[in-house]
């Protein structure tokens, strides 16, 4: 396997997020997406550890982890608080702040 | 008491400062003693210091009176001091300024007695002698300069004394604009003079151009520049226009200031700087054009004018344009001895016209007059007196003055120039005594209302007017013609000091008698043909109207100069700039700097219309940002 | 030992807030005044305490935790702008619905995050850092939980942010793929063929897109006027001087080698130059179309993320730590008044709302164009000298043309400054039933305090520069 | 193997990831991601990354995942999603990220084409272990902040009623 | 001296607000305490020396940036015209203000340190930060107590100041560095900067930049249009010390900076800069002709002066320039005392409308005769103050360059067909309005602050060697240094680096500095001809 297809299956995992990202239209696929992109920045983290034969990009992919799911707890709970006022979750309607 | 020659001019100076701060408190009799009182000091000093003065050109090349009394304006190479001095020329022009002035004070005691702000006008009047004398005063350019101004300023204050009469007040505006357009080019010699010559006074620059240290075209060029200075003040062409309207102010002062002195100002000037108009012939022969070509242009004016001061005008207009005559062919004696005797009978015109006036309850048309022969017994006579010296009449001042001028003008070999002056002579003995007639012969043309206020003047008026037509007689006999003997022209000689000394030119005596019997003639004939239009046929004038109405009416509107003026010069520059302002002002300078910020306001809107609210579009911008950051550093 | 004892700053302000959280648990509710004073307290003491490293310039856990100078200047403005935070906290949260003890907690975790992150030469560090800002930060712009405004801030704040984080994450894989490490020691000593090569420049690039983010440089600042407006006032205000402090330094740290000119690559300062001349131009061309004067705040606060560009691009770490210094004092200032400007659960911030505060307040109105002018950069007030210093030595780096875009840009911004001057001024009162908390002393001293911080700055600091000056030598020593 | 295994997984993720931006339901979403992040979990494993590999199928694809669909069975929002009027955004943001893939690519092209360091039993638990506990014992240590500020935030706000 | 006034405003920040003429007295008595200690500072002047006098000086930032003040010939009148018109101004909102009296003094107060603080700086950091000080109070002042268009006004005034100072605190920074880059120190101070000579290209540039900021200031032509504005929109002490003194910051500036430290650059651009002093000084006035609010052809007429004084700077020879000095001054008092006279008119009809007034003189003698000289002076009458001026100006101007003077004297027309004609329509002809009956004549307040306007108009116009000497010394100095700086481009070949020091007494020393810096620059003709 050459590592570069690590690479390119990480970006184009990334862009994907990135596309649903921009596509998905409720809060929470949008949060989704990002969590592919999260993943694909993992997979080229680890594709360099692998690359360098050195391991802190593996802890650093733990510590993603980490963040990941914290921002999940958050971000869910955000996504929760904007269900309670507005009884949907569209990306669209959240756009009372503009100008 | 000559030590003190320099107070003079701060008598009247004084005056002024006092009647200016407190003279809402003094008693209207204390101002009428105080104000021509300041004059009178003044003319004794002058007096005293006329007196004193070497009494023969003996003491040619010593130093007259002079007193620095501090150093005025020091920066670089422009050194001007405040420095009055007191030669012939002076001394002449100080007692023509303080005498007549005097006598016209007192006039105005009596002329201005109801007027509201009778201080106020004893203040200017003050302040105009105090300029005046500091005009002619002055040793160097610069400060002339300042009198020069000055007695605009004072000219301008007093033309549109009745400011709450338009006219009056137009009147003044219009003659200190007009002045300063000559000012302006004075300013510019005066300049040209202090660059080249590295000094503005009057014995240092006639030494420097007796050196020669100025190029002859430079020197006509300065000359050229003071002379548009001077007709401006002097209200020669192309700048007289100022002093027929200069009429709505008070009597007195047309006499003072639009008659005797200040317009005479000019012929000074040009007298004082002879050395340099003498150095720059072709700028001499401007000023005789000019002086020639105005006596006769406004005499015609006068010919059809009905205000009885505007007529006057036109004549001083005219005499001042003989004056100029005289300067201009280079016998500056002969121009200042016109001026002196001027002084006297125009003043003395002017005051009689006043009080015609002041029996009239203001009226100024002739054709609203009539007969007043009876009515007037003091006032009639004077006028007379003037009119007959001016007319030139022999044995009267006037006769002497002009018959010098045009004599020299001959002797020169003017004679284009002497035959206008003849021109301009039966014009003026014309419309004087049309003037004259119309004014105390004939048939009474004024209304009942004014009959019954009509009255002579008080003796404070007339007295004056007796003076005044005692010097018309007299005044002449001190310049006498060398017809009557020689060194008999004690006036010429005085000013040699002061006049830049050239080749005589001598005349046999049978030429100028011939040219005495001329000049006679002309002003008889002046007589007659008035006497003949306006008393003998009285008919006639109208048939002449009504024969070359063109003619006439392109005098009586004065040659549409005004409204020239007013379509060339007035009315672009008023249109132009408003032109100016609206479409370009506005709209293009304050338009650029508003449209900027329109501008930025606008780029505002554009890029919040990209903040709009929805997570999505931001996302997209944050892509973009991120493609061309990638893009720059991949490609 | 000697590692913990380093570490004493930040347990102190972790520990207090565990302590808030506990003391928030067993609580029974009522006056947060407690909490809040402990959240002060232990701020100061964190503040005086790291002070005592000053001049030892030691790293620790082998370059991830480094207390420099500069460090310690960074943990100076955090601290300060937490004790202020704290302060206006208190002022506002019972009236506005966030009377909550986790209030402080966060805000201490937010601090502690901002501290990491200005304290470290390692990239996971500073990114665990940002996150641990991020995550509290999220929460905070959601604080009003009834306020619809305040949720679609932290959404959007939370959706924008994790999207900037995951470019920030593949950024790092980049550059670990070229150096092998996220040591910025390590980085900063390669060889210049790799620090030119694109794997490298382009994990750069979303590193700088990640930070970018987090100090809203144009075209990534977009979140920023709607988080900014939604959030509670003063996590506003927290926002506009913690994190933007915070991500400038990281950004300096990052920068302030590889941007030496014999190792430059050639793409990055015009990427700066442009990011920079971007956020100048976009931040305060959209300002002048605001009517509400938080907003407006905010885009002056993208403006001034430009001007601080400026300063990282000139490599001019005194610069920047004064302006950040000045920066906190007077937008916390005119955050200050916009609390003031707020009460019982409603905000007036609109600029109409501003009529004739001269009259009912004059005291805030004035203080109020001080910050206005100081962030207009009107001398003496700090933030005339904060411009004055990164603008000159941008010029004698060379860098006229953009100073020339940041004056003008400035130029703009005073139009919008005055403004708000003039609605306060020189507009007439609207009857609008428009409550100033004029008489709140603890407002008034978080105000005074603001003001004094912006005429110190501007008149005589001469022995904040000296500090300054002393700390940034530290820089060049790792 | 690892190569099949390799192009197995990959597409197995693209084609859940795909598929999800297809979808319209979001608890399929939810399900489509876990197995994308499933399969990840195994190229990770193929990368010589074990541990990483169990964490993510057991945090990401378990537990963060499950909680996705915790929400979303909370939200449980039945009516679709209005039509979108902006359809351009699409193709703009297609274009942009078409864009940014692009040049992703390019930067790519200057990594070497040789294999991996052969380095045996890189990722063990072992050796993680040992580093995370000396070397990044600061940052496990900050992540223990973050993760108790993620706690008191989403307690924060996910709670329904206040106290006072 | 300077922050004298600036003691006094936040004294008055502490005397509470209901005590307005507490407030009155007190900005009087502080203002006129200035004014005193200003009259110590012109005793102790010696007018024979020609660097800085009265200095003091200490430490500030550092780095270059010292609190570092003194006056020459060329600042001191400035200084003195500022501190005796303030009290003036103070006075002649007695009671016009009647709201926010006692931030209107503080206002007051707090600009007198901004200009007082322009005019003394020697240091080129001090004299940046007052002239932007100064704009603050400025435009609160005439944004609280203006007319009907303030707001605009008043932001328009700040906005384009600070366009031309911005851009020229951007050429101070490039200076800045040129001078640390050349000597390896820091330096603000002028007298350092004078040292320093530049290349010509890059003298272009930093000079464009200074100018544009002091030609807005000034205003020269084509950045005259906030001037009318706020000058129209401004109360009378806010027009009073714009017109009066303000304006003649941008002038100083040209005088104190832009021209000894650009002389290459001055030389290059004099043409240029003397045609639209020239453009300013027609156009001004024939803007002026047409207004139809006295106020803003008072305004239009100050671009008018004021392009004469530009005018006569760039002449660049010793009577221009203390000729523009004085003329500044003149044109401080008089059209001072102009916006003075409209201020009262404006208190008792409340229009500033030519056509809303006639005939004013005869309710109104006083004025009438305040009005006059005011009006005189400023068209140059001489005996008054602005002959002395405009005369010196305009020698100075024909002995560079005869052509413009010629034009330049047509300002001696239009000055005097505006005034006049104004003064005609407002104070001549009948009384047209009713309420112009009621006028009430001059209190003893408003003479006691016209008078000595006028006394020292007359003063000036006859002893102007009083004033002119000061600045005799100071301006041979400036023209020496430019003439000395220049030279060094006739050593001078391409020289690689940028900027160069002169040593500190270069007069003496140029030409061996010059060698021996350029030493291996210098061409063989150049050597030849030294």
């Amino acid at each position: 396997m050459p590592p570069v297809a690590f690479f390119i299956l990480s970006c184009l995992l990334f862009s994907l997020g990135g596309l649903a990202f921009i596509i998905k239209r409720d809060l929470i696929t949008q949060f989704m997406a990002i969590e592919i992109m999260l993943n694909a920045a993992n997979l080229a983290l680890i594709a360099a550890a692998k690359f360098s034969g050195t391991l802190d990009a593996q802890i650093i992919v733990f510590f993603v982890i980490t963040v990941a799911a914290a921002e999940a707890a958050v971000g869910l709970a955000i996504i929760l608080l904007i269900y309670r006022q507005k009884k949907n979750i569209r990306s669209e309607e959240v756009n009372l702040l503009k100008g | 008491m000559s030590a003190y020659f320099w107070l003079i001019p701060f008598f009247p100076g004084l005056s002024t400062l006092i009647l200016v701060i407190f003279g809402r408190w003094l008693p209207k009799k204390y101002v009428s003693f105080q104000a021509p009182f300041a004059v009178f000091l003044s003319f004794l000093f002058g007096l005293s210091s006329f007196l004193s003065l070497p009494s023969t050109a003996a003491h040619h090349g010593e130093e007259f009176l002079s007193k620095t009394l501090f150093a005025w304006i020091y920066a670089g190479s422009f050194q001007v001091d405040f420095t009055l001095w007191f030669d012939p020329l002076t001394a002449i022009m100080v007692l023509v300024v303080t005498g007549v002035g005097f006598i016209i004070h007192v006039y105005s005691i009596g002329y201005m007695a109801d007027d509201r702000s009778y201080t106020r006008y004893f203040s200017l009047l003050n302040l105009f002698t105090f300029a005046m004398l500091i005009l002619v005063m002055a040793k160097n350019l610069v400060l002339m300069f300042v009198g020069w101004e000055g007695v605009g300023l004072c000219s301008y204050l007093l033309i549109g004394f009745w400011f709450e009469k338009h006219a009056a007040a137009n009147a003044g505006k219009k003659a200190f604009i007009v002045n300063r357009i000559g000012d302006a080019a004075f300013i510019l010699g005066i300049f040209f003079i202090i660059l080249n010559l590295k000094t503005a006074s009057f014995p240092e620059i006639n030494q420097a151009i007796a050196e020669a240290s100025l190029s002859p075209g430079l020197a006509t060029l300065i000359a050229l520049l003071l002379f548009v200075g001077a007709t401006g003040k002097s209200a020669q062409i192309p700048l007289y226009v100022w002093l027929p309207d200069a009429m709505e102010g008070p009597t007195p002062v047309s006499a003072l200031i639009h008659a005797a002195t200040m317009v005479t100002a000019g012929v000074y000037m040009v007298t004082r700087l002879n050395h340099l108009f003498t150095f720059a012939p072709l700028a001499s022969e401007v000023v005789a054009l000019i002086g020639a070509l105005t006596a006769v242009y406004a005499g015609t004016i006068a010919l059809t004018q009905n205000d009885i001061k505007r007529v006057l005008a036109y004549s001083t207009i005219s005499q001042i344009g003989y004056m100029f005559l005289g300067c201009g062919v280079g016998a500056y004696a002969a121009g200042m001895f016109h001026l002196y005797t001027h002084a006297f009978f125009k003043s003395l015109l002017f005051l009689a016209a006043g009080s015609v006036m002041h029996a009239l309850s203001g009226e100024l048309d002739m054709r609203k007059m009539g007969g007043l022969k009876k009515y007037l017994p003091l006032t009639y006579p004077t006028f007379l007196i003037g009119a007959i010296t001016i007319a030139g009449v022999p044995f009267f001042s006037g006769f002497f003055s002009k018959d010098a001028i045009l004599t020299q003008c001959f002797a020169r070999g003017n004679y284009f120039l002497w035959a206008l002056g003849l021109l301009g002579a039966i014009i003026t003995a014309f419309y004087m005594f049309r003037l004259i007639f119309l004014t105390f012969h004939g048939e009474e043309r004024f209304s009942q209302e004014v009959r019954h206020h009509l009255h002579e003047s008080p003796p404070i008026m007339t007295g004056p007017l007796v003076v005044l037509a005692f010097f018309s007689v007299v005044s002449g006999y001190v310049g006498l013609p060398v017809v009557f003997g020689k060194n008999l022209n004690w006036f010429e000689r005085f000013l040699e000091p002061v006049i830049k000394s050239h080749e005589e030119h001598h005349l046999t005596l049978n030429t100028e008698w011939m040219l005495i019997v001329a000049s006679v003639a002309v002003a008889l004939t002046g007589i007659a043909i008035a006497y003949w239009l306006y008393l003998k046929s009285p008919a006639l004038p109208h048939q002449l109207v009504a024969r070359f109405p063109g003619v006439y009416r392109l005098l009586v509107n004065k040659y549409y100069v005004d409204e020239i003026y007013n379509a060339a010069f007035v009315q672009p520059l008023v249109k132009g700039s408003e032109a100016i302002y609206y479409n370009f002002d506005l709209p293009v300078i304050d338009g650029a700097v508003n449209g900027s910020g329109r501008l930025m306001n606008f780029g505002g809107k554009l890029l919040s219309l990209l903040q709009s609210g929805q997570v999505r579009d931001y996302a997209l911008v944050f892509l973009l940002g991120v493609a061309i950051i990638l893009g720059l550093v991949v490609f | 030992m000697n590692q913990l004892a380093s570490l004493l700053p930040l347990l102190i302000i972790i520990a207090a807030g565990l302590i808030i959280l506990i003391m928030e648990a067993f609580g029974r509710g009522g006056s947060r005044l407690p909490h809040a004073a402990l959240a002060v307290v232990a701020l100061i003491g964190g503040l005086i305490y790291s002070f005592s490293f000053f001049g030892k310039n030691a790293g620790y856990f082998s370059g991830a935790y480094v207390l420099d100078d500069v460090a310690i200047l960074l943990f100076a403005i955090f601290s300060l702008a937490g004790i202020l935070v704290v302060l206006l906290s208190v002022t506002a949260m019972v009236e506005h619905d966030f009377n909550r003890g986790e209030v402080f907690a966060l805000l201490l975790f937010a601090v502690a995050g901002l501290m990491i992150m200005a304290s470290s030469q390692d990239l996971v560090v500073i990114f665990l850092g940002l996150e641990t800002l991020s995550i509290s930060s999220y929460v905070l712009a959601g604080l009003k939980k009834q306020d619809q405004k305040s949720s679609e801030a932290a959404i959007k704040y939370f959706l924008l942010g994790s999207l900037a984080s995951a470019f920030l994450v593949l950024g790092l894989a980049f550059i670990y793929l070229q150096a092998q490490s996220l040591s910025l020691n390590e980085i900063t000593h390669l060889s210049s063929a790799d620090l030119a090569s694109p794997v490298f420049l382009v994990g750069l690039c979303l590193v700088l897109i990640g930070f970018g983010f987090k100090v809203a440089l144009v075209p990534f600042h977009m979140w920023t006027p709607d988080v900014y407006q939604g959030a509670p006032t003063p996590i506003t205000a927290f926002f506009s001087t913690g994190p933007k402090a915070a991500g400038f330094v990281v950004l300096l740290r990052i920068f302030w080698p590889i941007l030496r000119s014999e190792l430059s690559p050639s793409s990055f300062p015009l990427i700066l130059w442009i990011l920079s001349a971007l956020t100048m131009i976009v931040g305060n061309l959209v300002a002048l179309r605001q009517k509400n004067v938080k907003r407006l705040l905010a885009y002056s606060s993208i403006a001034h993320a430009g001007y601080l560009t400026v300063a990282i691009l000139s490599r001019d770490a005194r610069g920047l730590i004064f302006y950040l210094l000045a920066y906190l004092f007077m937008n916390i200032g005119a955050f200050a008044i916009l609390v003031a400007l707020s009460s019982k659960g409603q905000e007036f911030h609109e600029l109409d709302d501003f009529n004739g505060l001269s009259l009912r307040a004059p005291w805030l109105a004035a203080s109020m164009s001080l910050f206005l002018f100081s962030l207009a950069g009107f001398p003496p007030t700090a933030g005339f000298l904060a411009k004055f210093y990164v603008f000159s030595q941008a010029v004698k780096q060379g860098l006229t043309s953009l100073v020339i875009v940041a004056v003008l840009a400035s130029l703009v911004s005073v139009y919008y400054y005055l403004r708000v001057i003039v609605h306060m001024y020189m507009v007439k009162e609207t009857p609008a039933q428009v409550a100033v908390k004029g008489d709140n002393p603890l407002l008034l001293l978080i105000v005074f305090f603001c003001v004094y911080g912006v005429l110190y700055l501007g008149l005589f600091p001469r022995a904040i520069i000296g500090l300054l000056q002393k700390a940034i030598s530290s820089l060049s020593l790792l | 193997m690892a190569i099949f295994l390799f192009f197995l997984l990959a597409a197995l993720s693209l084609a859940a990831v795909a598929g999800m931006i297809f979808s319209r339901h979001q608890a399929y979403n939810a399900l489509l991601l876990a197995v994308s992040f499933t399969a990840l979990g195994g190229i990770f494993a193929l990368l010589d990354a074990p541990f990483i590999a169990a964490v993510q199928i057991i945090i990401y694809a378990g537990a963060i995942m499950v909680l996705f669909i915790f929400v979303i069975m909370m939200i449980n929002l039945r009516e679709p999603m209005p039509p979108l009027k902006k359809k351009w955004v699409y193709g703009l943001g297609a274009i942009l990220i078409m864009v940014i893939l692009v040049e992703l690519f390019l930067v790519l092209r200057s990594i070497p084409g040789k294999n991996f360091a052969a380095t045996a039993a890189l990722g063990s638990v072992r050796s993680l272990g040992q580093m995370l506990f000396t070397r990044y014992l600061y940052p496990f240590e900050i992540t223990s902040i973050l993760i108790v500020a993620a706690i008191v935030g989403s307690l924060y706000l996910a709670r329904r009623k206040e106290k006072d | 001296m300077t922050f004298l006034p600036l003691a006094g405003a936040i004294l008055l920040i502490f005397i509470p607000k209901e005590r307005k003429d507490i407030h009155r007295l007190f900005a009087l008595f502080v203002s006129l305490l200035t004014f005193a200690l200003s009259l110590f500072v012109f005793s102790a002047f010696d007018a024979s020396r020609p660097e800085a006098q009265l200095i003091e000086k200490g430490m500030w930032l550092g780095y270059g940036i010292n609190y570092h003040v003194g006056v020459d010939g060329l600042s001191l009148l400035l200084v003195l015209l500022t501190t005796f018109l303030f009290p003036v101004a103070v006075l002649s909102g007695w009671h016009y203000i009647d709201q926010r009296v006692k931030e209107y003094h503080i206002f007051l107060l707090f600009l007198e340190t901004g200009i007082l603080g322009v005019f003394v700086s020697l240091n080129l950091f001090l004299f940046y930060v007052f002239w932007e000080v100064m704009l603050i109070p400025m435009y609160f002042l005439i944004g609280l107590w203006g007319g009907p268009r303030r707001i605009y006004a008043t932001i328009k005034f700040v906005l384009f100041t600070m366009l031309g100072s911005l851009l020229m605190l951007v050429a101070i920074f490039v200076l800045y560095s040129y001078y640390y880059k050349a000597t390896g120190t820091y330096s603000f101070e002028i007298a350092d900067l004078n040292r320093m000579v530049l290349l010509p290209g890059v003298q272009t540039w930093l000079f464009l930049a200074f100018a544009l900021a002091f030609a807005i200031k000034v205003p020269m032509f084509p950045f005259h249009t906030w001037l009318p504005d706020a000058h129209v929109e401004a109360p009378t002490a806010g027009s009073v010390i714009l017109a009066a003194v303000l304006l003649k910051m941008g002038v100083y500036g040209f005088l104190r900076l832009a021209i000894p430290l650009f002389p290459e650059a001055v030389a290059r651009f004099t043409p240029l800069l003397m045609v639209l002093s020239l453009i300013g000084i027609i156009y001004g006035g024939m803007m002026a002709l047409i207004q139809k609010d006295v106020k803003s052809l008072v305004a239009y007429s100050s671009v008018s002066h004021m392009g004469l004084i530009m005018l006569a700077l760039f002449s660049l020879n010793q009577e221009a320039i203390q000729g523009s000095i004085i003329q500044m001054v003149n044109h401080g008092l008089s059209t001072g005392a102009l916006f003075l006279i409209v201020g009262i008119l404006y208190e008792r009809a409340h229009t500033r409308l030519i056509k809303d007034y006639g005939g004013v003189s005869r309710q109104m003698p006083v004025l009438a005769a305040f009005f006059l000289v005011c009006l005189l002076s400023s068209l140059g009458l001489p005996g008054l103050n602005g002959f002395v001026g405009e005369i010196l100006c305009l020698f100075g101007v024909f002995q560079a360059n005869k052509v413009m003077a010629y034009l330049a004297v047509t300002t001696v027309i239009l000055a005097a067909a505006y005034l006049l004609w104004m003064y005609q329509r407002v104070m001549h002809g009948p009384i047209v309005h009713d309420y112009v009956r009621s006028f009430r004549d001059l209190n003893l307040r408003e003479i006691v602050y016209l008078a000595p306007v006028v006394v020292l108009m007359f003063w000036v116009g006859i002893f102007p060697n009083f004033f002119l000497r000061n600045t005799d010394a100071s301006v041979q100095l400036l023209l020496r240094r430019v003439e000395e700086h220049r030279k060094v481009f006739v050593l001078k070949d391409k020289a690689v680096q940028p900027a160069i020091i002169l040593p500190a007494d270069y007069s003496q020393e140029v030409k061996q500095a010059a060698s021996a810096v350029f030493s291996s620059n210098l061409t063989p003709e150049v050597k030849e001809a030294k």
